[in-house]
């Protein structure tokens, strides 16, 4: 018997870390109940599971950490609406229910042997921390070219995951560019939008991906910036938010054209998307 | 009828009550303070005005479980901030003749009047509300299962 | 294909056979006068004269409100409820057809659903043929018609000396061969007086515009008409609520103490809250895009994901939108 | 020439008129629709389309609907600064639709000066269920108004048969007690007498006169059939809330779904937000898709305002609404005493 796709797994939150200068975006370490559920649960970087809390509802989350990073999971959630904030209100301990993992994640094996240009733009870099954990692997770092990081806040309290992008910046395989709408005294990197930092960078597309989270005015005028640079739009892949229920492609909510966000994205090319119509 | 059935065994009405912070939860507190007697089957919520009641609390409250509500405010022109009570006075006036008409006990709930001195009065009403209650019986028209 | 005759006399019998066996639903009038599909055998006498129910018999599989689990003391539990073996009697071929759409979603997808897999499983579905048809009637121009054998598992057509039962695949062949002694041979005569009925009734149909409807919508995505529509929709959920094929559905959790469940319930695209997101962002903001998406879905969508368009021509809709919008008429003026 | 192609006629003309002279940009009327019995929403905004315009007994919809989201403010405050200043609508209103704009103007929620009310006197709109069913057997081809205000309608088999007007207009039309518009800028027919109270009431005296636990029975009929599909909601021109108390999230007040208590909820507390606020149009019953007495309780609210404190919503735009007034001498014999 398969086992009920409405079913979450137990799990139980183990620490709660908050990212930013306005406390309003928390990393959760969820760890499984029991060994069988972590067993079970094997996700890749650009997938999502649907939280749970009883009597609260569920809602999807991208998956912050990389499946190599062991036993535990990683969400980072900001507190928009109901679900986040009984979730923000929560201490380490609480049981959760954790759903998935769901859609399909960011194309692994297209990326291989390729230059990365990753791009993310507020509180949407989560997966992306995902999948720049899961590349810089030790296993997995000599599988890919050149590596591009250009992650931009509007503020530098706004940063997320401020440990690991110091450690990200003192590596020679990995290229992190920050910016900041806004700087404050201490900020010597740079300051503008996302967009202005590329055409500044001016990445080549030559053998190069470009993978994209952000929010929806972010994204706009980086696939303006990124065409201009010459990158194909089958070389951009970008993760949609949408509302979202089930995760399984039955609910009907996700639906953009033919497709369902949840099982036949998140994770999209342009050109796929160039098919849908643009509401998302 | 099962307005007149008697009453399951061990059963005790629960009571929602919102009384008004000015005058009707001072006139509850007199009661306690003052050791005057009236029946443990309220669960008490203090709001700042009879005004701030949408009857869509009472019948909230009927369906998580309440068997009544009671709703208490200042009395005609005592209202702190002046004519909250009577705005409400239209439309608890409504509420009991809607229910009635939907085949609901009006009784299920009452609004009153309680100033701050009144604890007497208070406890007396409360008195005859759970004693009505009771003999209504437990509230089974609008109470929501979530029993499997 | 085995196809038998069944006296008029004898379909009162079958159903209490059905019944040992499980419950049996049968058209009769309800309490409001209208035929509906109600737990037989009922104070009404089982009726053969009706256009279609007011309500497609989708509740049967999606219920309206489905438990999906159940939380006792902080655990989720599935329900995992036994489900009674169910025989539909005299659902109209538009609508068991709406199954066989519903299925890929459903029954097809991946993974698929353990909750409308089961109820399907359990329930037969006995369709009678359409002897007449209603002015909002246009099976035949999405691809079914009034003796559409393809969702049921048994086709009844009444005639004049009985109903000819014809099996659809492998389950209506085992009901019938299990009923079988209260069956006689279908002679030619009968298989023909069935063939025009059914012809007949195909007769009165008018043909909508659906055909290349992919093409004609995908140019037709920036039309003003969807403007035009969605002015005047309400935004009401009657089209999807009747709507055989409409399977969108919200989850919610109930909980009272320590004790509750997450239902499933039905949903809808007209409704604003629908694709709402938690930041105030809308995909959908007004009218007219819900409206949009309500009639690509059902006709340029579900083709590109599915290769059939998602509406079987019920005509439910048409009949009860309260301000009279009809869908034929959009998809005329669209080009569709 | 029946009554209603009279003034379909001036209709046309009068609308001509106020779009070419530009009084208004847009006229909110009825057109013929697919099937018999019918009428469907018109927004009109050309001359040479005038001719679209339907006056006959299927005008059921009430178009003070749409009047709120024509004149509804863009949310964000830049985009409320961009958008195009509001439109001019001229609207046809038969009485209780009047009534309608009344309360909406009451409650301020359309601004008059961009308004142009076109007033049509009714006598009664005809409900498609009841016609189809006096029909029987038979399916409607067409249907139109005789010169005595019968409905004339011809069926599959090529008769003609006539519906006494009476027997199949819609339930809130027997009850109608004001069928001339209360307010109009121009007004067309010569409006017909208004119902008794007392013929107005005679439904909610009968329900009244039941036992409770028969009329709790009698409720649980509308809640049994109810599939919350909102149609009742989103036809009601007085339900114009940006976010329905039974949509918000946070707290989900009820389910979503037709758990009993839920649905007797839903409507209990429907009624009494119509309550002092609902002009008895009847928007509602005639859009439930399931055929429920959708009105049931508000119909006694209505009377129970009315007795209290002397009160019709839609009668004059100067009026305070009754939930939102009160008096120092108030009824208060429902109120516990020791």
């Amino acid at each position: 018997m398969t086992r009920n796709p409405y079913l979450p797994y137990p799990a139980r939150i183990q620490e709660a870390i908050v990212e930013n200068e306005s406390r309003d975006i928390k990393t959760y370490r969820l760890a499984f109940e029991d060994s069988a559920s972590a067993a079970e649960f094997r996700h890749l970087p650009g997938q999502f599971a649907e939280l749970s809390l009883p009597g609260v509802g569920e809602a999807p989350f991208g998956i912050a950490s990389a499946p190599t990073e062991a036993d535990f999971l990683l969400f980072s959630v900001k507190r928009v609406g109901l679900f986040t904030a009984e979730l923000h209100s929560l201490e380490p301990g609480a049981p959760i229910g954790v759903r998935g993992p769901l859609g399909k994640p960011f194309p692994w094996d297209r990326m291989a042997g390729r230059n990365l240009v990753i791009i993310g733009g507020g509180f949407a870099f989560t997966t992306l921390r995902a999948l720049i954990k899961q590349i810089l692997h030790p296993e997995h770092r000599a599988h890919f070219g050149s590596l591009l990081v250009v992650y931009g806040a509007r503020t530098p309290g706004e940063l997320m995951y401020r440990n690991e992008l110091a450690e990200w910046r003192k590596r020679d395989d990995l290229d992190l560019h920050l910016t900041v709408d806004k700087a404050d005294a201490g900020w010597n990197q740079h300051v503008g939008v996302v967009p202005a930092v590329l055409e500044e960078l001016k990445p080549s597309p030559d053998n190069t991906l470009a993978i994209i989270c952000g929010p929806p005015i972010m994204l706009r005028f980086t696939l303006i910036r990124l065409a201009a640079l010459g990158f194909p739009d089958d070389d951009i892949i970008l993760s949609l938010e949408m509302r979202m229920k089930c995760g399984i492609g039955k609910c009907g909510r996700c639906n953009i054209g033919g497709k369902y966000v949840c099982k036949d994205g998140p994770v999209f090319t342009r050109q796929e998307l160039a098919s849908l119509p643009a509401e998302y | 009828m099962q307005s007149e059935a008697r009453p399951e065994k061990g059963w005790e009405p629960r009571i929602l009550a919102f009384l008004c912070n000015w005058c009707s939860y001072a006139g509850a507190d007199l009661a306690g303070v003052s050791r005057i007697q009236y029946p443990p089957n309220l669960r008490i919520i203090r709001v700042p005005c009879s005004g701030r009641i949408n009857p869509f609390f009472l019948l909230r409250g009927l369906q998580n479980g309440a068997d009544g509500v009671l709703v208490s405010g200042c009395h005609p022109g005592d209202c702190h901030y002046i004519s909250g009570n009577l705005a409400a006075r239209r439309k608890f006036a409504l509420v009991q003749e809607l229910l009635k008409y939907a085949g609901i006990e009006p009784e299920r709930v009452q609004f009153t009047w309680v100033s701050a001195s009144e604890g007497g009065r208070f406890a007396a009403i409360v008195e005859k509300v759970v004693e009505q209650i009771q003999k209504l019986g437990p509230n089974k028209k609008l109470v929501k299962s979530y029993e499997r | 294909m085995t196809e038998k005759l069944i006296s008029h006399t004898n379909l009162d019998r079958l159903l209490a056979r059905l019944g040992e066996r499980g419950r049996v639903y049968a058209p009769a009038r309800d309490e409001a006068g209208e035929v509906a599909l109600g737990e037989w055998p009922q104070n009404e006498p089982l009726t053969l004269e009706y256009g279609n129910f007011r309500q497609s018999p989708k509740a049967f599989f999606l219920p309206q409100n489905q438990t999906l689990l159940y939380l006792q003391e902080g655990q989720w539990q599935e329900p995992g409820l036994p489900v009674r073996e169910t025989f539909l009697f005299g659902v109209r071929p538009c609508d068991a057809r709406a199954l066989l759409l519903v299925d890929k979603v459903f029954l097809d997808g991946d993974p698929n659903d353990p909750y409308y897999t089961r109820l399907r499983e359990k329930t037969t579905v006995i369709g009678l043929a359409c002897a007449q048809t209603m002015p909002s009637c246009f099976c035949t121009s999405v691809g079914g018609g009034p003796g559409d054998a393809a969702g049921v598992d048994v086709l009844a057509v009444a005639l004049e000396t009985g109903l000819l039962l014809r099996a659809g695949n492998a389950k209506g062949e085992d009901l019938l061969s299990s009923v079988a002694g209260l069956l006689a041979e279908a002679t030619p005569a009968v298989l023909q007086a069935a063939e025009e009925r059914i012809r007949d009734a195909e007769d009165q149909l008018a043909p909508v515009l659906t055909a290349d409807s992919v093409r004609r919508l995908r140019e037709a995505y920036d039309s003003p008409l969807w403007e035009t529509a969605g002015q005047k929709c309400l935004g009401c959920g009657t089209c999807s609520f009747l709507c055989p094929t409409c399977y969108c559905f919200d989850i919610t959790d109930e909980i009272r103490g320590s004790v509750g469940r997450r239902v499933r319930t039905w949903d809808c695209c007209a409704y604003a809250p629908f694709t709402l997101h938690g930041s105030g962002h809308n995909p959908r903001p007004t009218p007219k895009e819900r409206w949009r998406q309500r009639v690509m879905h059902k006709f340029r969508y579900a083709v590109e994901s599915f290769a059939v368009s998602f509406c079987v021509g019920c005509g439910r809709c048409i009949r009860n939108c309260p301000i009279s919008m009809d869908l034929r008429t959009a998809l005329k003026e669209l080009g569709a | 020439m029946s009554a209603s192609h009279q003034i379909e006629a001036r209709l046309r003309e009068t609308v001509e008129k106020l779009l070419r002279e530009k009084k208004v940009s847009l006229f909110l009327g009825f057109e013929k629709a697919s099937l018999p019995f019918r009428t469907t929403p018109l927004f009109l905004t050309k001359t040479q389309e005038v001719e679209r315009l339907a006056w006959n007994p299927f005008c059921t919809a009430n178009l003070s609907v749409y009047l709120p989201r024509l004149f509804q403010a863009p949310a964000d405050a830049r985009a409320a600064k961009a958008a195009p200043p509001p439109p001019t609508v001229g609207v046809a209103l038969k009485g209780c639709d009047a009534r309608s704009v009344v309360a909406l103007l009451q409650e301020r929620q359309l601004p008059r000066e961009n308004l142009v009310l076109l007033g049509i006197a009714c006598p009664g709109m005809v409900d498609r269920r009841k016609a189809e069913k006096a029909l029987g057997e038979h399916e409607a081809l067409g249907a139109g108004e005789d010169g005595r205000g019968n409905i004339r309608v011809v069926v599959d088999d090529g008769t003609e048969i006539t519906l006494r007007r009476e027997d199949v207009v819609a339930d809130a039309c027997l009850e109608c007690r004001s069928p001339a518009p209360a307010i109009h800028d121009i007004l067309l027919g010569t409006p017909v007498e208004g119902k008794k109270t007392e013929t107005a009431r005679l439904r909610t005296a009968e329900f009244e006169s039941r036992p409770l636990e028969a009329r709790w029975a009698g409720f649980q009929e509308v809640v049994a059939r109810c599939i919350r599909c909102n149609a009742c909601r989103q036809a009601c021109p007085m339900c114009y809330c940006k976010t329905c108390i039974f949509d918000q999230t946070r707290p989900r007040w009820i389910g979503a779904g037709t758990n009993i208590s839920d649905v007797a909820i839903y409507h209990l507390v429907r009624a009494f937000h119509l309550a002092g606020r609902c002009t008895e149009c009847g928007a509602c019953e005639r859009a439930c898709p399931m055929g429920i007495d959708v009105r049931l309780l508000g119909r006694k609210l209505s009377a129970e305002v009315e007795d209290l404190y002397g009160y019709r919503p839609g009668e004059a735009i100067e009026a305070t609404p009754v939930l939102s007034s009160f008096a120092m001498d108030d009824p208060q014999d429902f109120v516990t005493e020791p």
